[in-house]
C-alpha cells in the first residue's frame, strides 16, 4: 500500500455510497462501510456537493503541488551546490532556471556528476547541505515549472 | 581490525556477514537497490544506503556506486559477498586504490582463476591432473572437431571467463558442433563480455567434490575437508554435504594435498574452494577454482566448528590464521538444502509476498536466510530464498534432521522447491549416497 | 488482498444493500452487514430502523438451535453405548431421557465413566460409535429437550 | 524400538521431544487442552488427543487422562518431559502397570530424589559433602532455633518435596524463625501434598554448576560436564552456560566423579542432573537430584555434540548406551537465555497474542521455542516462550553471538524479558564470569 494506491482508493469511492474504508496489513484486516442513506444519493448527486477543502487556496495548494518537481539524486555520493567551495551555488532558493541548467553536483569517486534542471520553473527548496551525502534517488531540489 | 565494514551483496549471504561482522564488533553497513528497501539485510545492518535501481546493473554491480556508498559511510573495507562483484578482479583493485580493503583475495589471483581457461593452463603447469581438453581457446568448429576426436565424446563446452555452472553446453554428436559452437560463443560474449570458449571432456556419471581451503596470503593454507556438491539441477547445486560418503581418509588427504598445493603457489588469501570431479575409480580431475566465499560454506563449517566468514574477516584485516592444519577435525555430518522460490515443476522464479513463513528451528538446525513473514521476494535477483542446514553425528541421522526440518518448514504465498528436497531426501539412492552429477534428473 | 480486490469488492457492494464488509485473514473472520431494511430500501429509509433479531422466524430459529443441548464428554478414553457388550444401548435417536439418567459411558483406565443426560428431553443424535476412541469435550449426544 | 510415543507435555520441550521422535522415525501423539488448540506441538507431532481443560490440574497432571489416552492411541510409551508429571513416581509406576514404558528413570529413583531430604541423607551416607543442615524434617520452631545456632545464619528453609527453585525461604534473623517456620509449612502443604521441611546453611555469593549424566539403568553412568547456572531470578534459572569459567579440568573431574557416584549407586537410568553449589574456594555441596530432562540440557548437547533426547529415549527402549566417558569431548562455548512473557520490570507473565515473531538464525544459534506470528500465549501456563541457545568456539564469541541472536530476536504484541538478557550479556561482571546465585539482583 502506498500513497498512490490511497490516491486510487480516494478517486474510487469518491461519488459512490461509501462512508468507510478501512485496511490493516500485517494479518489483514478490511473494512468497507456504505452509507445507509445509499439509495438515495442518486436524488442528492445533482445538488451541488460542496467538496471537501472548498476554499479556492485549497485548490490552488493542491494544483501547485501536483506540479511541482522533485529533481533526485541519481548516484549515492556527496552533493555539491557550487562548482568550487570558493565558488557561488548555482542556485538558491528563487532562483529562475531553465531544462538543462547544471543546478548542482553528486561526486562520486572524484567523479563529479551534474545535476540538471528537469523543466523550466523556479528553484522552490534546496533539500541537502553542501558537502553532505546523499543516496541515490533522494530528492535534491523541488522547481516550481509555474513559478 | 576494521572499524567499519561495507557489504557489497543483499539477500542471505549479506546477513551471513553482518552476522559475523556484529560478533566481531565491527559496524556495518548494508546497501539496497530500490526495490529492497525493506529487505531484511538493511534491518539487520548498523547502517544502511541506497546505491540504485532494482535492476542490478545500476545497484548491486555498479562499482562506483558502492565505492562512493563506502566513502560517505566511512567504510575502511568492502566485502562482496558471492556472485554479483565478488569475482571482479577490476573491482578489487579500484577498491584498494580507494584506499577500501577488498575482503578477499588479491585482484591478481581473482583473474587468474576466474579465466577458466588460463587456471587450467596454470594447474596443469603444477602437474596436476586437470579434465581431459583444450588449453587453448577453441578458435573454430574444426579445431572443436578435432578435439572431438583427440578425447571423444561427449565434450563440454565451458567458457572461459563462465565458471559456477554459467554457460555450459554439453555435446552429444559431432553433427552438433558447429550449432552448439556458434550458439555458445554468442551467450558468452553476452553474459561474460568474452566470447572464448575451451572443451572438456564431458563425465556423466562423476561426482562433484569441492576442498574448502583458507590462506593467510603468504603461503598459508589450510584444507577444511571437502563438499560433496553433485546434486546439481543445470548445473547449479541444489545439496551440499560434508563430508562425502565417497571420500575416505586416504582420499581426502590426497584431495587436500592438491588443493593446497595449488593455493601456496598463489599465496591465497582468505577462503576459497577448489572443483574437483571424481569418478567411481577415485580418480580426481581439477575443474576450476572459486576465489571467494562460497553459498554452500555452512556445512563445512558445521564440521570443523570454524566459522569461515569471521576468519576471512580476520585475515583480510591483517591477523594471522586462527588455525593451523592440525587444529582441523572433521566431526559428524552436516547437509544443506538451497530453498528457492520457484515452481518446484517447471523451475520458473516465483517472486511474491510470503503470507506464512515458520522457520524450523530445534537441535542443529541451521537457518540462512532473508525472508519474514510479509517479506516481498522482488523479481530481480536470484531465487535463493534461505539455506537450510542441519548436523548430526552421522549421515543418517543428518538426512533424518534434515527431513524433519523440511517438514517443520512453512512458506507461503510463493512457491518454493521444498517438496523437491523432500523427494529427494527420502529416495532411497540419496540414502545410499547413490549420488552422481546427474542423480537429480530423474525426480523433474 | 491488494487495492485491486478492495475495489472490486467496492464495486461489488456499490448499489447493493450491503452496509459494512469486514476481512480478516489470520484464521479468517469476515463480517457483512446487510441493510436492515433489505431490498426495499429506498423506499424505507426515512422509517425506523428494526432491530436485526426482530422477526419471529429467526426468533424461532434460533431459539431452537439454542435449545438443542450437546452432551460432550468429560475425558478421554473409549466410548460405550451399552452397559455391556451384549446388553442393549442405554438410548437411541429418539429416546425420552430424563436429567441425570445414565445414556452412555466412557471408559478410560478400566475404569467406567457413566455420561448423564444433562435435561430432560428427546436423543436427537448419537454422534460417536460403540467402542471408539474420544477426546474430551467431544459430542457424544444431542438432546432435544423441546422434543 | 518404540514405534509410537505419546508425549504428555506441552510448549517448547513437547516440540523437542516430537523432533527428536520423528528424527528416530517414531510415530509422536500430542497431548493438549482445550487452551492449546492451536499450540504447536499439537501441529508437529503425528497425532494429537485433547486430554482435558485449560487448567493443568484437568489435563497435563492429569494421569488418568493422559494414560487413557495414549491407550486409545495405541501408544507403546510415554515421554513425560519436564515439570508437570516428570517427576511424580506414581505415575511412572501407573504408566508401567498399564504396558506403558515410562521414559524416565526408575520410579524409586523418582521417589528417592524426589523427597530432597531423603536425598540429602541419602547422598551423605555415601560420604559425599551435602549443604550443612538438619537431615530429619523440621519437628518445631525450637528445632530450627537449634539449628540457627548450630550451623549459623542465614539459613535456608526448603519444602521436603519441593525443589527445582519453588518453595524456599530464606532466613537472615533469629526472629524471623517462628513466622517463616508457619508460613513455610503451609505453603509446602498447599503446593506439594507435604507439609515436611528442612534446613540447610543459606550461602549468598555461591555458584550453581550442575552435572548432566546420563545412565543406562544397569550401573553405567556417563558425565557430559557441567553448567553454570548461577544467573538465578527468585530461586529460577535464567541464563545457562555450559562449560562454566569458574571450572578447570582437575575441578571438573572431581565433580563428576561425585555426580556419578551417586548416579551409579542407584544404577541410575537416562539423563539426569546433580545440581551443587560452588564457593569461592572451589569447595562443593550436593544440592539436590534432578530426575529428568532439563530445561538446560541443550548448552551440554551444543557442547558434546550429543543428541540427549534422542539417547533418553533409545536408553528407554532398552537400547545400549551410544557413548562411553572417553568419548565425551567437551568442545566450544554454549549459551541459554530463557525468553519468557512477562514483563521486565515487574515479571508479572504477559499473555496475549504475537503479532510479530521474527526468529533469529544463522551460524550457530538455535531457537527451541513453541512460539510462531499470530500465536496467543495461553495464561494458564507458565512463561516460557523460547529458549535461545548459541555456540561458538570460547565464551568471548559465545557471549557476541548471543547478543547477536537477541538483537534480531523480534517478538511484538507480548512482552517479554528480552531486554533484561540483553542488559546482563552486555555487563562488564558477566562478560568477566563474575557471577553468583545474588547476580541478578542489581539488574531488576
Amino acid at each position: 500500500m502506498n500513497v498512490n494506491d490511497i490516491k486510487e482508493l480516494i478517486e474510487l469511492i469518491e461519488g459512490k455510497d461509501i462512508l468507510e474504508v478501512e485496511y490493516s496489513s500485517g494479518d489483514e484486516k478490511i473494512r468497507i462501510v456504505r452509507s445507509p442513506s445509499g439509495g438515495a444519493r442518486q436524488g442528492q448527486k445533482a445538488r451541488p456537493v460542496e467538496p471537501a477543502k472548498a476554499g479556492p487556496e485549497a485548490g490552488a495548494d493542491s494544483a501547485g503541488e501536483n506540479a511541482l518537481i522533485s529533481v533526485n539524486s541519481p548516484f549515492v555520493g556527496t552533493f555539491y551546490c557550487a562548482p568550487s567551495p570558493s565558488e557561488k551555488p548555482f542556485v538558491e532558493i528563487g532562483t529562475r532556471v531553465k531544462k538543462g541548467q547544471t543546478i548542482g553536483i553528486v561526486e562520486a569517486m572524484k567523479l563529479m556528476n551534474t545535476i540538471e534542471a528537469d523543466a523550466d520553473g523556479t528553484i522552490k527548496q534546496v533539500l541537502k547541505k553542501d558537502g553532505g551525502p546523499v543516496e541515490f534517488g533522494e530528492p535534491l531540489f523541488i522547481i516550481d515549472p509555474a513559478g | 581490525m576494521f572499524s567499519k565494514v561495507l557489504v557489497a551483496n543483499r539477500g542471505e549471504i549479506a546477513i551471513r556477514i553482518i552476522r559475523a561482522l556484529k560478533e566481531l564488533g565491527i559496524r556495518s553497513v548494508a546497501v539496497y537497490s530500490t526495490a529492497d528497501e525493506r529487505a531484511l539485510h538493511t534491518r539487520l545492518a548498523d547502517e544502511k544506503i541506497c546505491i540504485g535501481p532494482a535492476q542490478s546493473k545500476g545497484s548491486y554491480l555498479n562499482a562506483p556506486a558502492i565505492i562512493s556508498a563506502a566513502q560517505i559511510k566511512g567504510a575502511d573495507a568492502i566485502h562482496p559477498g558471492y556472485g554479483f562483484l565478488s569475482e571482479d578482479a577490476g573491482f578489487a583493485e579500484v577498491c584498494e586504490q580507494a584506499g577500501l580493503k577488498f575482503i578477499g583475495p588479491k585482484p591478481q589471483d581473482i583473474e587468474l582463476m576466474g579465466n577458466k581457461l588460463k587456471a587450467r593452463e596454470y594447474v596443469d603447469g603444477l602437474g596436476i591432473q586437470v579434465l581431459p581438453g583444450t588449453f587453448q581457446e577453441i578458435e573454430d568448429e574444426q579445431h572443436a572437431i578435432r578435439t572431438a576426436k583427440d578425447i571423444g565424446l561427449p565434450l563440454i563446452v565451458k567458457a572461459a571467463e563462465g565458471g559456477g555452472g554459467r554457460g555450459m553446453k554439453i555435446i552429444y554428436d559431432e553433427d552438433q558442433i558447429p550449432n552448439i559452437i556458434k550458439i555458445a560463443r554468442t551467450e558468452a560474449k553476452s553474459a561474460f563480455g568474452n566470447a572464448s570458449l575451451y572443451i572438456e571432456k564431458y563425465f556423466e556419471y562423476v561426482r562433484h567434490i569441492e576442498i574448502q581451503l583458507v590462506g593467510d596470503g603468504s603461503g598459508g593454507v589450510v584444507a577444511l575437508g571437502e563438499r560433496e556438491c553433485s546434486i546439481q539441477r543445470r548445473h547449479q547445486k541444489f545439496i551440499e554435504e560434508a563430508p562425502s560418503i565417497a571420500v575416505d581418509d586416504k582420499l581426502r588427504n590426497r584431495m587436500s594435498d592438491t588443493a593446497v598445493k595449488i593455493a601456496r603457489h598463489i599465496s591465497y588469501r582468505g577462503p576459497g574452494t577448489i572443483e574437483f570431479l571424481l569418478d567411481e575409480k577415485g580418480k580426481f580431475y581439477f575443474m576450476e577454482m572459486n576465489t571467494r566465499l562460497q553459498v554452500e560454506h555452512p556445512v563445512t563449517e558445521l564440521v570443523t566448528g570454524l566459522d569461515i566468514v569471521a576468519e576471512q574477516i580476520r585475515i583480510a584485516s591483517g591477523e594471522k590464521m586462527s588455525l593451523s592444519q592440525r587444529d582441523v577435525r572433521i566431526r559428524g555430518h552436516a547437509i544443506e538444502c538451497r530453498i528457492n522460490a520457484e515452481d518446484p515443476q517447471t523451475l520458473v522464479p516465483s517472486s511474491g509476498k510470503i503470507d506464512t513463513y515458520v522457520q524450523p528451528g530445534g537441535p542443529w538446525v541451521r537457518v540462512d536466510g532473508h525472508a519474514y513473514p510479509g517479506y516481498e521476494v522482488p523479481p530481480y535477483y536470484d531465487s535463493l530464498v534461505a539455506k537450510l542446514i542441519v548436523w548430526a553425528e552421522d549421515r543418517d541421522r543428518s538426512i533424518r534432521r534434515m527431513q524433519r526440518a523440511l517438514d517443520e518448514f512453512v512458506i507461503e504465498g510463493i512457491k518454493t522447491n521444498i517438496p523437491l528436497h523432500r523427494k529427494i531426501l527420502a529416495s532411497k539412492d540419496f540414502l545410499l549416497g547413490n549420488i552422481t552429477t546427474r542423480f537429480i534428473d530423474k525426480f523433474i
